[in-house]
């Protein structure tokens, strides 16, 4: 495909044959047309933006910084509301596709422990405490975080430790939708492979609509069946790419020439359109 | 390291030089531009009118104290579930703030008829005065946190459809903790005032007597002294809860926020 | 128990259990409600049967109100604010009047040389002057050069400066003045022709229609209890003092001196302490209407106060002296 | 979109309509439990009282109103400065509390000799009192503000060495502007009723007065409807004064912090 | 040299023979023996620490997450008082080698503009408006901020736009001692790689001391002359590596060789000391 082919709603999917459907849950289709968002102040921050998500697809996004990733991510969690366009996250009750989402900035309680924090969604979603400790202590474990780690207060929390908490706290409730801003940003290299693995293990088992954005376009290229690169701002979509490789997606994976040769394809692109 | 007396030394040194200081203004002050015993009694005068009568003026103290200290429970109480509400909508903090604002500007002589008759004299009369006075600072600064919440923190509530009642309990009240924190360190002071206050006008008559009956009379009959001494206990007493919300509010700030 | 306990309430002589009742004070406990006071601590109130309980004052109290809507049985207040709460509809009666001249006053410095209103001239006066009182004086004299500022509630003001007059209570502030080494003339009120009953005791008129002889009961222990206080008022500013500390029992003594010639006076003997005239009445309420303090035609002066409950061998036989209804 | 009419008419509805249930209230009370005019005046007659004097309460409240702004006014200053002061050491803090707190206990009536032989009587005199009634609201907020700094952002200031007075200008107080806000919210209030207690020992004869004469005469004689009535332009200003310091510091936090 | 050496402070220093000295201000050196440092609530973030810092180098550090990498900066920063060995930032006085420091969160502060933000360290040492408008005005550029985001205040900006704000606020000073605790995390790959190549070019020509964290380990082995390589927290250096390409170093040398083998070294060396 070109990359200055602009993606219609009507595109087919791209799914890999070679997922594990089994355990499959229903998970919400996101269609969007012309979608636009201008804020109050009268800045455009994205702009004419159509896609289509099929359920249980994992979608990367790629662009400039301060091209609209975040703002259209919000979009698409219901936290601001398009002011043009449509926006269909398939969803007729909110309780039905609740998406889970990993901010860009890791937020945090900060009179709340790192358990405390990681448990707020469940509470949230009105689960006691009892049924909640064994999930807790496993999505801290998924992100690397020590039973020790896990009495501390965020204050005392380095960076990259902020970042896995409020990771462990969107995977905690096993979402059907799942919303990343670049989780992986401030992680060592280590963890951060290790946790794009997990990560992708995750969506096979439990196949959540995907929409991840991320600044390495290899890491994009690793994780997704499809990558989006957006134009600087106002944020439109440039460009997409299918994601032909199989899953599971081993590490051996970023070794090969059709990887490299993807991988170079986008950044290609990315550079293009950020020129 | 460091020796625990000499931490409570060095803790009282400072405010103690400063109180010595002010003392030997005060007495320079009373003899040199010689400022009649009425108007500003020496304080060495004040000191002998208090230690005479120190059974008397702690056992006024007392009670003025713990009304002072019901007023101040009260409103804190009343106080942060009153901005609870009003954090709810512009519209019901538009509608009742007018109302808030009506029983901080109200003159207690005014409304004193009002408490005696429906309440009668005596310490729950003083208790309410001292409600009254001590209760707006807590309402506006407990609203003001309650409104100050980090947006990012309210969106990841908005994502889970968190009630009103969810994400007031859990994320607006704790992030106004530092507010009412210091809306508490106001009214502790003016508890103690308005239950001085309250004291004049709806307090116990005379036979069993608070600070407020102490210096309405000492004032009434030119004790000047004896009135000192009284408004030295009150501002002890200011001190002394002041001192409690302090350090209450820094134990909490410190341990939830790691702020000082 | 200091030996000053008034006498306990016992059953009367028909062996009833005493009655309850309570006596609002309109300030602290002073020489102006010595007569009540004495008639408790000599246990005239027991001997009627009654129980009294005298609850002190102290600033705005609102003796009246709670009279009125019958919190407590009696009240100590002044007249006029007797009929200005008659006109605010509080429906008031005042049953006996002990202190015949008003004491308040008008303190001058001794060395300014005034010794009459009407040398009032180029002073800061200290005084309510939303009170009644003071608007008469305000419409009565010049006030040549006169500053008119609240009353500081204490008579530092007046002893720092010499160029100042101040309101006061003849037994009170004149002494606390001496005390601190300055001479205060007083100037009464009265003598402007502003006199109304002090420390005169009210009921409800419903407490009247329904307790008649409860208030009988109580009027006449009052009055004895005045009648004592004014011959030998020692025991009972002893215990005056008790219920209000700050009051000395040498400021007390002076003001049961200062108390005495304004209840005793002309026309007023000792035997018939405690009466009061239509005429006064009229008087006061045409003064309030001058001073706007209420409106003509808001209060009758003659159902603001009975004589029924005095004794009736020592008055003069104006009114219809009847016992009252049995309740 | 909107019609500006209507914005303004929805801004005023809430509150109306809550005042008209209130009065509604207030009615039945005094009618259906029999409380008498002089306890409690019908709303109906206390409006009666303020309009048939409209000019005189008006002029009143003006007077009043001056003075209170003047105190509230002057608190804002010497509260912000004493608070810098407060935030430069633990010591400075300990030491000086107590003066602060003895200012916001110390009764009014016990100190109105002094003020009026300093001061003398007048406009002067009742500016201070409202200024000491309404200076610690400010102080204790400011000083928590100051104090609640960002400690990383702390951190950049200390990478440059800069000198404490440059940290208190250019961030603990920007950061404290929120606390300032809600401390002078509470101050507005304290203001307005400062300056009528001030003039209750302090203030004017009876030839120009304002709420605090109208307030003290009303209740000697017992006028409940005019008294009620001085206490309601006194809400009035109490809300005109907190409004604007609402408003204003709302601006400035929407400006600068982009919060409500 | 083996990934497994233990580093001493007397080791020669790594210096390319080809680095433009004309320029050459003179930067601090640093040297560290048996540092340590354990909070205050017990916890030992790091633990005999040593090194010797020319003056002038340029020094990466990487290692895991939480292993005490910010802490070790703010300790060269002066922000934190070491509770063990000693630490000489080669400077008599603060004033003579003032650090520019970019931190790892970017905290701006919420009134002031861009332009305030950045104009801040000028303000702080006491630099008028006057002189520093174009100093800010390139720095922005430099970070890739247009004149519009200049006005804006930090709550307008995308992650990435305040990330640049962060990093251009340190560069306005023209600092002889850098601390960037990991600058770029939040960048997208183009705008990263131009951030390196100007950060290659900004050092050469002013040759202050860096010390420089990040989690990329092409990043750190791109920019600098040695990489050192932390232990899980308590952190200790376990490895270091000198680079010995020469300067400038230009975008090819990614894909060379000899790139491609000493990074593999140090994140063989990152992974086995992270297990
Ligand atoms: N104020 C503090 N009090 C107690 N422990 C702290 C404090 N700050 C940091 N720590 C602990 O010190 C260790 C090192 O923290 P540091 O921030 O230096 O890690 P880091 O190497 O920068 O990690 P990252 O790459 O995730 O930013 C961590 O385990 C952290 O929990
Ligand atoms: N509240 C706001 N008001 C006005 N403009 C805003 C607001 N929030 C973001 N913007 C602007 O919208 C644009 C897009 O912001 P967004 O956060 O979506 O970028 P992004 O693609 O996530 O960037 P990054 O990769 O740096 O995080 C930016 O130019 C930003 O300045
Ligand atoms: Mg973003
Ligand atoms: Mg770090």
């Amino acid at each position: 495909m070109s990359p200055t082919s602009e993606p219609t709603a009507d595109e087919p999917q791209h799914r890999s044959p070679d997922v594990d459907h089994t355990n499959l849950t229903s998970a919400p289709e996101l269609t969007a047309a012309d979608l636009g968002l201008t804020f109050e102040g009268g800045h455009r921050a994205i702009e004419e933006v159509g896609f289509r998500i099929a359920p249980g697809e994992f979608v990367s996004i790629v662009g400039p910084s301060g091209c609209g990733k975040s703002t259209l991510l919000r979009l698409v969690a219901g936290l601001l509301t398009p002011t043009a366009g449509t926006l269909d996250v398939g969803a007729t009750s909110r309780d039905e596709h609740r998406p889970a989402f990993v901010f860009q900035d890791p937020r945090l309680l900060p009179w709340r422990s790192v358990t405390g924090n990681v448990r707020l969604p469940l509470e949230l979603l009105g689960q006691t405490s009892a049924e909640t400790a064994a999930t807790i202590a496993s999505a801290l474990e998924l992100v690397g975080l020590t039973g020790e780690d896990a009495t501390k207060s965020p204050r005392m929390l380095s960076g990259g430790m902020r970042m896995r908490v409020s990771l462990a706290r969107a995977l905690v409730t096993e979402p059907t939708l799942f919303l990343l801003d670049e989780p992986f940003g401030a992680l060592d290299d280590i963890i951060r492979q290790r946790l794009n693995e997990d990560l992708v293990a995750i969506w096979q088992q439990r196949r959540p609509t995907t929409l991840f954005v991320t600044h390495n376009v290899s890491e994009a290229v690793f994780l997704s069946q499809r990558v989006l690169v957006m134009t600087p701002g106002p944020g439109r979509i440039a460009a997409e790419f299918a994601v032909p490789f199989e899953f599971p997606r081993r590490p051996g994976l970023r070794a090969e020439t059709r990887f490299a040769e993807l991988t170079g394809e986008v950044s290609a692109t990315l550079r293009e359109v950020s020129a | 390291m460091r020796h625990p007396l000499r931490g409570l030394l060095s803790v009282l040194m400072p405010p103690l030089l400063l109180l010595l200081l002010v003392l030997a203004v005060w007495h320079t002050l009373t003899v040199a531009l010689e400022i009649e015993s009425f108007l500003l009694p020496a304080p060495l005068d004040v000191v002998r009118a208090g230690w005479g009568d120190a059974a008397l003026f702690l056992k006024a103290g007392f009670r003025t104290g713990a009304a002072a200290v019901g007023g101040f429970l009260a409103s804190l109480i009343v106080g942060c579930v009153a901005a609870c509400l009003f954090a709810q909508s512009v519209w019901i903090r538009r509608s009742c703030y007018p109302y808030a604002i009506f029983l901080q500007t109200v003159p207690i002589v005014a409304i004193a008829p009002l408490i005696v008759v429906w309440c009668g004299y005596g310490m729950q009369s003083v208790i309410l005065v001292s409600f009254i006075v001590s209760l707006f600072p807590i309402i506006t600064s407990a609203t003001t946190g309650l409104l100050s919440v980090d947006p990012d923190l309210l969106d990841l509530f908005r994502l889970y459809d968190a009630r009103r009642l969810t994400v007031l309990w859990k994320l607006r009240l704790p992030s106004a903790v530092p507010y009412i924190v210091s809306g508490a360190r106001t009214s502790s002071g003016l508890a103690v005032i308005g239950a001085i206050v309250g004291e004049f006008f709806t307090g116990y008559g005379s036979s069993s007597y608070g600070l407020g009956y102490l210096i309405m009379q000492s004032s009434t009959l030119l004790k000047t002294d004896r009135l000192f001494a009284a408004v030295f206990v009150s501002t002890l007493l200011g001190l002394a809860v002041f001192g409690a919300v302090s350090s209450i509010g820094t134990a909490i700030l410190r341990h939830w926020y790691g702020t000082e | 128990g200091t030996g000053n306990e008034p006498a306990g309430p016992s059953a009367d002589a028909e062996g009833n259990a005493p009655i309850k009742v309570r006596l609002a004070l309109n300030w602290y406990p002073e020489a102006e409600h010595g007569g009540y006071y004495a008639a408790l601590v000599n246990g005239y109130y027991a001997d009627e049967g009654l129980d009294v309980e005298i609850i002190p004052g102290g600033p705005n109290s609102p003796v009246i109100q709670r009279v009125a809507r019958g919190d407590v049985e009696f009240g100590i207040e002044n007249a006029d604010r007797v009929l200005v709460g008659r006109a605010q509809g509080a429906d008031i009666v005042t049953v006996m009047a002990p202190i015949q001249t008003n004491p308040q006053c008008l303190m001058v410095h001794a060395e300014s040389g005034i010794e009459s209103f009407e040398e009032l001239k180029d002073l800061t006066l200290m005084m309510s002057s939303g009170a009644p009182w003071a608007i008469y004086l305000q419409k009565q004299l010049p006030l040549e050069g006169c500053e008119i500022v609240p009353n500081p509630g204490s008579v530092a003001q007046f002893l720092a400066n010499k160029e100042t007059a101040q309101q006061g209570y003849v037994f009170s502030e004149p002494y606390v003045v001496r005390e601190k080494g300055g001479e205060a003339r007083p100037l009464m009120i009265a003598d402007l022709g502003y006199n109304p009953y002090t420390s005169v005791l009210i009921v409800s008129s419903k407490q009247i229609e329904q307790n008649a002889e409860v208030v009988q009961k109580m009027v006449r222990a009052s009055v004895r209890g005045w009648k004592a206080y004014l011959e030998s008022p020692e025991e009972t500013n002893r215990y005056i003092h008790e219920q209000n500390p700050e009051m000395s029992v040498d400021i007390l003594a002076f003001g049961a001196d200062q108390v005495r010639p304004l209840c005793i006076t002309a026309e007023v003997p000792l035997d018939r302490l405690g009466t009061m005239t239509a005429d006064r009445w009229q008087t006061m309420a045409d003064q309030l209407i001058e001073v706007d303090a209420i409106e003509a035609g808001q209060v009758t002066p003659s159902e603001a106060f009975t004589l029924e409950f005095l004794d009736p061998v020592a008055e003069p036989s104006t009114g219809e002296a009847s016992t009252g209804t049995d309740p």
